[in-house]
């Protein structure tokens, strides 16, 4: 139980228990049909992965482009296919699913003491639901990409282009109901599956972060959904909900498409700031500072989410006092961010620290994360979005928050719980190296990247003056690392399945039900159901104070 | 499979359904405590699902509203053209098919079987009418071309009848249209200048001499012009717009009711095998708040479509 | 939270009790639904205006809320059932709000300068 | 005006707005070097400090309420200052003065087309003068665009169907940057052009530079001709349509009860949309010119109503432009290269 902090050492030799979910069965079949959530999390985790990659080379050829002022690598067209495709890839098959998907889906049962999701039968549907919504993707990469930005703005999308926009957005609206169903069984589960004695204010924060981003996923996705069906509707046979020729508003598109995408921001980051909490406190063996304004924080971006997102749109010609509702509740949707960073920070305090990689990951997070949503708040600000939007600096921000923050809170959480998903420990030294040059890395990237938004220089551009040339060499410089910062962890992490270390059940020595079972778990997750009887994050008795 | 340790869930397959009576309580799946916990949780999903439907149709909602406030005297006229007769009787049919839904989860409460497939084929005989009035409506959308699109016409002033309209063209059936409609809709590359006479920049211009440096095609100026004929551009503008609005959201309304169909078979499939029973009907019991939900779409429905502006007033 | 430290699923009965509606209540609500869309039609011809501003859309809206709570209510059984499902239906609503009035903000400032 | 001198990490300050921009962002830049300060500060002293090799044992504190209202309500704060601040420039930013020189700017993919109200035309060029309020009336004739100039820190959206505007005050001649930043199709970065700032005397002898156009409003008087806009709108007392002269920029009363304010798109909206908003008093007879005019010429016929303002109770639009125009009748229009 969650008293029960083991005085293990982690030097002891263990042994792989003989059952486990992974050898419960070897064939194809009892993969594909599989409606163990642990099993249907590794099914999600590759085929993330790929998208990763896929969107990671589109990501390349951008800055390849951009190493000289001139447009003379890629065509113009195939350019904007280029961050069209990155962009799409990245969002809607990688990042979205990424944590909710993966771990989400393997961990929440066990830390709320269930045998599995409230509706395995769905969580498997919503795979192949996501496979299928990916297929059209890439379909529609394969036979010509699409080239709208992944924001589909009409009426480029509706009438101007003329590339694949309807294989594009029937595949995200597809892949958009996978999501839909993930948060629904999670809402559920979290609701109707907690172990006895496993009460709210028990549940991991990893959980609360979960419940939070589950709420954007059905309330929000179900909007953009519709929205891209009329906007297939309108380019394949000319109905006019947005087009301007009838007297239609290409802003209300763009109210449509934020109303899910900017809360949509906060599906990939709770996730991942849910993973940060489980990973500090772990490795400063302490318990979490401020468990409740954690807790809360998560819910409260989750639901001041929905309220903000015309910040996108300051200057596309909406009411001047629309804009300054939105940012106003813009500016107060930093505060619980706000919240979660010091309370991460004021956890080391006192605690017994080890610099383990899933650590340092959360240091890279709590770092970035904090630039990102900082320069968040330049964007937010009426008067200087102006100046910056439509710019370089919202690449950076963005790439701020989602790479340096999300990313890098899914591979701290791919390898804190690597050792329970798998039995085997990751190899330490080739993980720090790596992390550190995805740090090193992705500042050199994104960093420049900043001056150049001030300095003017427009997104979505395909060639640029020469005065900037400097920075963009700097920042494809940087890109490389990142790269190979990325391609690292796949080859130890592949090597250590069959060469890593055996980890026991709980090699981190870290409290929280999923730490009790075996690593990896048997197919039922728990030998008996647990019985909750203590708080999360017990490391043992409350002694001092601040 | 996942399930080794138990028996029972072996046979539940991904996708279908299973079909197995085995056991004590046959429903009851492994990974919950009790029956009652499965309840609970299938209920919650259910609403959980509803809400989402909520969200769905209300970005169709919140275009309704910008476009309706904005072009209101278009709406009021195209809104004219649909039959109060009609809407009134669909709305009656469809909120007694809320009834027999109801009494089939009230049947199916008290465990009688016969009395819950009745009052299922009830309901489905309800949608059918629906359906089919829904039918006779959109083809007389059709055949005076208020179906958005290339050929839309639209001009309540000329008394229904469109000034464009040749004789010819009124007297296509509805299959022809529908051709006309879908190569044309379809096989039209948006931006491709049309054979329409009105194609923009028709009047003279003067000072129009500005020469476009090169790289630029030259001559043509101004934005591609709305593809079909010159009845779509004369039509009351904004009036094209609540056409489209009303296919789209009648026409996902339709979608649902059709899914809903298709899974009434399912259940009645399942309650002449005798799944069904008091002590067992989650999956009457959900699908009949589907229902419900989808007759309160057409409750808003109704008077947002029909009923605009029927006092001619401003 | 302390009042309710046990899981749902714990409390003996929690929505397992289940209310049967009597055959004569749904009677009723349909009968009130018919009604109300008689009522929807008939007020739809008139013209209702107070200081010159035309009462026909809230008049109409007001019925379809009525009837849909009713249904809601009723036909969904959500006057019985948990506070939870009370809540989910509300926040159904409550986001469908969010949406739609955060939007018009939007489109009805424009004009102001 | 000083930063530029010492860093080199900011655009050129060639409008009045742009240093108000830059105070901002430098506000915000310590803001942000002083909270990732912090918080790297603590995170590395703590977990240096308390590493386990130092600190075996943690000491396990439960949370503190006093810091979580601290750390709540001092970003709070701040972050309300930026948003007062922001917001402030924003309205400034936004609201154009009364007094300034007006041009129109038509966007298409993948060019900006300019038409001063004296008459002359240019393709992806923009004189000004220097010291002189400039306000852009745009407008696209496809896609969304957004006309972006980083050396003024202004930047505004142009849309399909919709007036926009923009406006700044240049305040150091010389040539800027202008780029479309809304992703417009295939040659985006290709719609790019200059913002060619010159002392007046030099912008009035570009003005008078070019070949014989007439001004706008002149141009739009011919079309309110050609398009049979005067056999209704005859200004005579009994004409169908109602007297247009003193319409612009003043409160119309509707059909319907409401009132608007007669600007830009409001006389944009009567030619293409009559029945949106019948003015009271006068049937919705007049047709739609839907699909008839293109994005340039109604820009005249606006100008041409808008000229009618300047000149209350006369039918000829002789008198062209605002009334702020410093150039009233030039002949010439300047030729594009
Ligand atoms: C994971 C994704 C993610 C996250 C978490 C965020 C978080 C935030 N974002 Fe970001 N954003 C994006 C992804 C994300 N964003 C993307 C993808 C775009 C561009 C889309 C496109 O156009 O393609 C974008 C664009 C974008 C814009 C639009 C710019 C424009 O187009 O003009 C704005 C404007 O307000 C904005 C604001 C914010 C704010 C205020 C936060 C806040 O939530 C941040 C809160 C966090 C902090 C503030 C840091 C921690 C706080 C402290 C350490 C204490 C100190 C705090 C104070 C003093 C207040 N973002
Ligand atoms: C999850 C979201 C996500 C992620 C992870 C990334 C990752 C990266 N992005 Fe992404 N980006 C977006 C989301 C994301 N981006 C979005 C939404 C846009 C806007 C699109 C739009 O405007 O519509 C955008 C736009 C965008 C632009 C702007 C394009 C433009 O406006 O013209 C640039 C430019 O530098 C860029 C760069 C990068 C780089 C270098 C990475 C790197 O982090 C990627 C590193 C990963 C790899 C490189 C793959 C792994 C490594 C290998 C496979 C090894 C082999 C490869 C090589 C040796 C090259 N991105
Ligand atoms: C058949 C007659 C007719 C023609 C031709 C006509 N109009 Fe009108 N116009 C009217 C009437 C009647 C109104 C008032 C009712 C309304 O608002 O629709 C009006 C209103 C207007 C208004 C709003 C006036 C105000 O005081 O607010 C403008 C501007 C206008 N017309 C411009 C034009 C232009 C430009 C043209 C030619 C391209 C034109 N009209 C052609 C009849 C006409
Ligand atoms: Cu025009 Cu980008
Ligand atoms: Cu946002």
């Amino acid at each position: 139980m969650s008293t029960a902090v083991t005085d293990v050492v982690v030097t002891e030799t263990h042994v792989m228990p003989e059952e486990h979910y992974l050898n419960a069965d070897h064939s194809l079949k009892s993969w594909l049909l599989t409606q163990d959530h642990k099993r249907i999390a590794i099914l999600y985790m590759l085929t993330i992965t790929f998208f990763f990659f896929v969107g990671g080379i589109m990501a390349s050829l951008v800055r390849l482009e951009l190493l000289t002022p001139a447009g003379d690598l890629l065509e113009s067209d195939t350019y904007n296919k280029a961050f069209t495709m990155h962009g799409v890839m990245m969002i809607f098959f990688f990042l979205i699913p990424s944590v909710p998907a993966t771990l989400g889906n393997f961990l929440i049962p066990m830390m709320i003491g269930a045998k599995d999701l409230a509706f395995p039968k769905i969580n498997l549907l919503s795979w192949y639901i996501f496979v299928v919504g990916a297929c059209f993707g890439l379909a529609a990469m394969i036979t010509g990409g699409v080239d709208t930005g992944w924001t589909f703005y009409a009426p480029l999308s509706t009438t101007y282009s003329n590339t694949n926009v309807i294989l594009t957005a029937v595949g995200i609206l597809i892949a958009g109901f996978a999501s839909i169903f993930t948060g629904l069984n999670f809402i559920v589960t979290i609701h109707k599956m907690r172990a006895p004695g496993q009460t709210w204010f028990r549940l991991p924060l990893f959980v609360w972060a979960h419940y939070a981003a589950s709420i954007i996923m059905v309330l929000g996705t179900p909007v953009i959904a519709i929205t891209l069906i009329l906007v297939a509707l309108e380019r394949g046979f000319h109905i006019g909900i947005f087009d301007p020729r009838l007297g239609g508003d290409p802003i209300l598109f763009q109210h449509m498409f934020w109303f899910y995408s900017h809360p949509a921001v906060y599906i990939m980051i709770l996730p991942g700031m849910g993973v940060i909490s489980e990973v500090v406190t772990t490795f400063s063996h302490k318990r979490i500072f401020g468990y409740k304004a954690i807790a809360f924080s998560s819910v409260a971006i989750a639901v001041f989410g929905f309220l903000v997102w015309a910040h996108h749109m300051f200057i596309a010609g909406i009411s001047m006092y629309a804009a300054l509702i939105f940012s106003l509740i813009s500016f107060l949707v930093a505060i619980p961010s706000a919240i979660k960073v010091f309370n991460w920070s004021a956890t080391l305090y006192k605690g017994s620290v080890r610099w383990n990689t899933p650590m340092l990951y959360a240091f890279g997070f709590i770092g970035l994360f904090t630039i990102g949503g900082l320069t968040g708040l330049f964007l937010a600000a009426l008067g200087l979005d102006v100046h910056l939007t439509e710019t370089y600096f919202i690449v950076a921000h963005f790439h701020y928050v989602m790479v340096g923050g999300m990313v890098l809170a899914y591979l701290c959480g791919i390898h804190h719980w690597w050792p329970k998903m798998t039995g085997r420990l990751y190899p330490e030294l080739p993980a720090k190296l790596s992390a550190l040059l995805v740090f090193v890395g992705f500042n050199l990237t994104f960093m420049p990247q900043f001056i150049l938004g001030y300095l003017g220089m427009p997104r979505r551009y395909h060639s640029y003056p020469p005065e900037w040339q400097v920075l963009n060499v700097l920042s494809t410089a940087g890109a490389s690392i990142l790269a190979i910062g990325f391609l690292l962890p796949m080859l130890y992490l592949v090597w250590s399945l069959k060469y890593g270390q055996v980890a026991g059940p709980n090699p981190w020595e870290s409290t929280g039900l999923e730490w009790e079972t075996s690593s990896p778990p048997p197919s039922h997750n728990f030998h008996e159901t647990p019985v909750v009887t203590s708080e999360p994050y017990n490391y043992g008795e409350k002694e001092g104070e601040v | 499979m996942a399930t080794r340790t138990d028996p029972e869930v072996h046979d539940v397959g991904a996708h279908g359904h299973h079909a197995g009576d085995e056991g004590h309580h046959p429903r009851h799946l492994h990974h919950f405590d009790t029956m009652d916990q499965q309840k609970d949780a299938s209920g919650l999903g259910m609403w959980v699902f509803l809400i989402q439907e909520v969200m769905f149709f209300g970005g169709l909602f919140c275009a309704y509203l910008v476009y309706r406030n904005r072009f209101f005297p278009a709406f009021g006229a195209a809104s004219a053209t649909l039959s109060i007769e009609l809407g009134t009787f669909n709305t009656v049919v469809l909120i007694g098919s809320s009834l027999t839904m109801a009494l089939a989860v009230n049947a199916a409460q008290r465990g009688l079987v016969k009395r819950l497939m009745g009052f299922i084929i009830a309901t489905m005989i309800l949608g059918t009418v629906f359906l089919g009035v829904k039918v006779v409506e959109y083809s007389q959308k059709f055949e005076k071309r208020e179906i958005p699109g290339q050929n839309f016409c639209f001009e309540p002033q000329g008394g229904g009848r469109c000034a464009g309209v040749s004789e010819a063209q009124e007297k296509e059936t509805i299959p022809d249209l529908l051709k006309r409609y879908m190569t044309g809709g379809l096989g039209h590359p948006p931006g491709e200048p049309s054979d329409s006479a009105l194609a923009h920049g028709a009047a003279s211009i003067p000072g129009e001499t500005v020469t476009t440096p090169e790289g630029h095609s030259s001559g043509e100026e101004g934005p591609p012009p709305l593809p079909g004929g010159s009845e779509r551009q004369r039509s009351m503008p904004g009036s094209e717009i609540y056409f489209s609005l009303y296919f789209a959201m009648t026409g996902m309304h339709a979608l649902h009711m059709i899914i809903g169909m298709g899974l009434m078979l399912w259940l009645l499939y399942n309650a002449h095998k005798g799944m069904y029973s008091a002590a067992y009907y989650t999956p009457i019991e959900n699908f009949g708040l589907y229902w419900h939900f989808v007759d309160i779409v057409w409750i808003y429905l109704f008077p947002l479509l029909y009923l605009i502006n029927r006092h001619g007033g401003h | 939270m302390t009042a309710h430290q046990q899981t749902e699923h714990q409390q003996p009965h929690h929505e397992s009790v289940h209310h049967i509606g009597s055959l004569f209540t749904y009677a009723l609500i349909f009968g009130a639904l018919l009604i109300g869309t008689g009522l929807t039609v008939w007020a739809a011809f008139q013209n209702i205006e107070v200081g010159g501003i035309s009462l026909n859309a809230p008049i109409a809206l007001i019925i379809a809320t009525v009837k849909a709570t009713l249904v809601v209510l009723y036909f969904m059984h959500v006057k019985d059932s948990s506070r939870l499902t009370k809540i989910t239906v509300i926040s159904g609503v409550f986001w469908l709000g969010i949406l739609l009035t955060l939007t018009m903000t939007d489109f009805l400032t424009r004009a102001w300068h | 005006m000083m930063f530029s001198k010492y860093l080199p990490f900011f655009p050129d300050q060639a409008s009045t707005i742009a240093w108000q921009v830059d105070a901002l962002y430098l506000f915000l830049v310590a803001i942000t070097i002083f909270f990732t300060g912090l918080v790297a500060a603590m995170v590395l002293t703590f977990s240096i400090k308390y590493r386990k090799e130092k600190n075996p044992i943690a000491t396990q504190i439960e949370g503190s309420v006093p810091l979580e209202i601290m750390w709540s309500v001092i970003p709070l704060g701040i972050a309300m200052v930026i948003y007062v601040w922001a917001a402030i420039l924003y309205f400034n930013m936004e609201r154009a003065p009364k007094q300034a020189m007006e041009i129109y700017v038509v966007g298409k993919q993948w060019m900006w087309k300019v038409q001063h109200p004296s008459g002359p035309r240019e393709i992806n060029q923009l004189h000004i003068p220097v010291d002189q309020n400039v306000r852009l009336t745009m407008i696209s004739q496809d896609v969304l665009h957004s006309f972006s100039i980083p050396e003024f820190r202004v930047k505004h959206e142009v849309l399909p169907g919709r007036y926009t505007q923009l406006w700044f005050n240049a305040n150091k001649t010389g040539t800027y940057h202008l780029f479309c930043t809304q992703y417009c199709g295939t040659k985006h970065s290709g719609m790019i052009g200059e913002i060619i700032v010159m002392e007046p005397a030099m912008y009035q002898a570009w003005l008078s530079g070019g070949s014989g156009e007439g001004s706008l409003a002149s141009n739009g008087e011919k079309l309110f001709t050609s398009l049979g806009c005067v056999t209704c709108h005859s200004g005579q007392s009994g004409a169908r349509g109602p007297n247009l002269a003193g319409a612009f920029g003043n409160p119309v009363k509707l059909a319907d009860g409401r009132t608007v304010v007669a600007d830009e798109n409001y006389v944009r909206e009567s030619i293409l949309n009559p029945q949106a908003k019948i003015v009271a008093g006068f049937g919705p007879i007049m047709p739609t010119f839907t699909g008839q005019i293109n994005e340039e010429s109604l820009i005249q016929l606006v100008a041409y109503v808008k000229s009618l303002q300047a000149e209350k109770q006369t039918t000829t639009g002789a008198v062209a432009g605002s009334t702020t125009n410093p150039n009233p009748e030039p002949k010439q229009g300047k030729p594009t290269k």
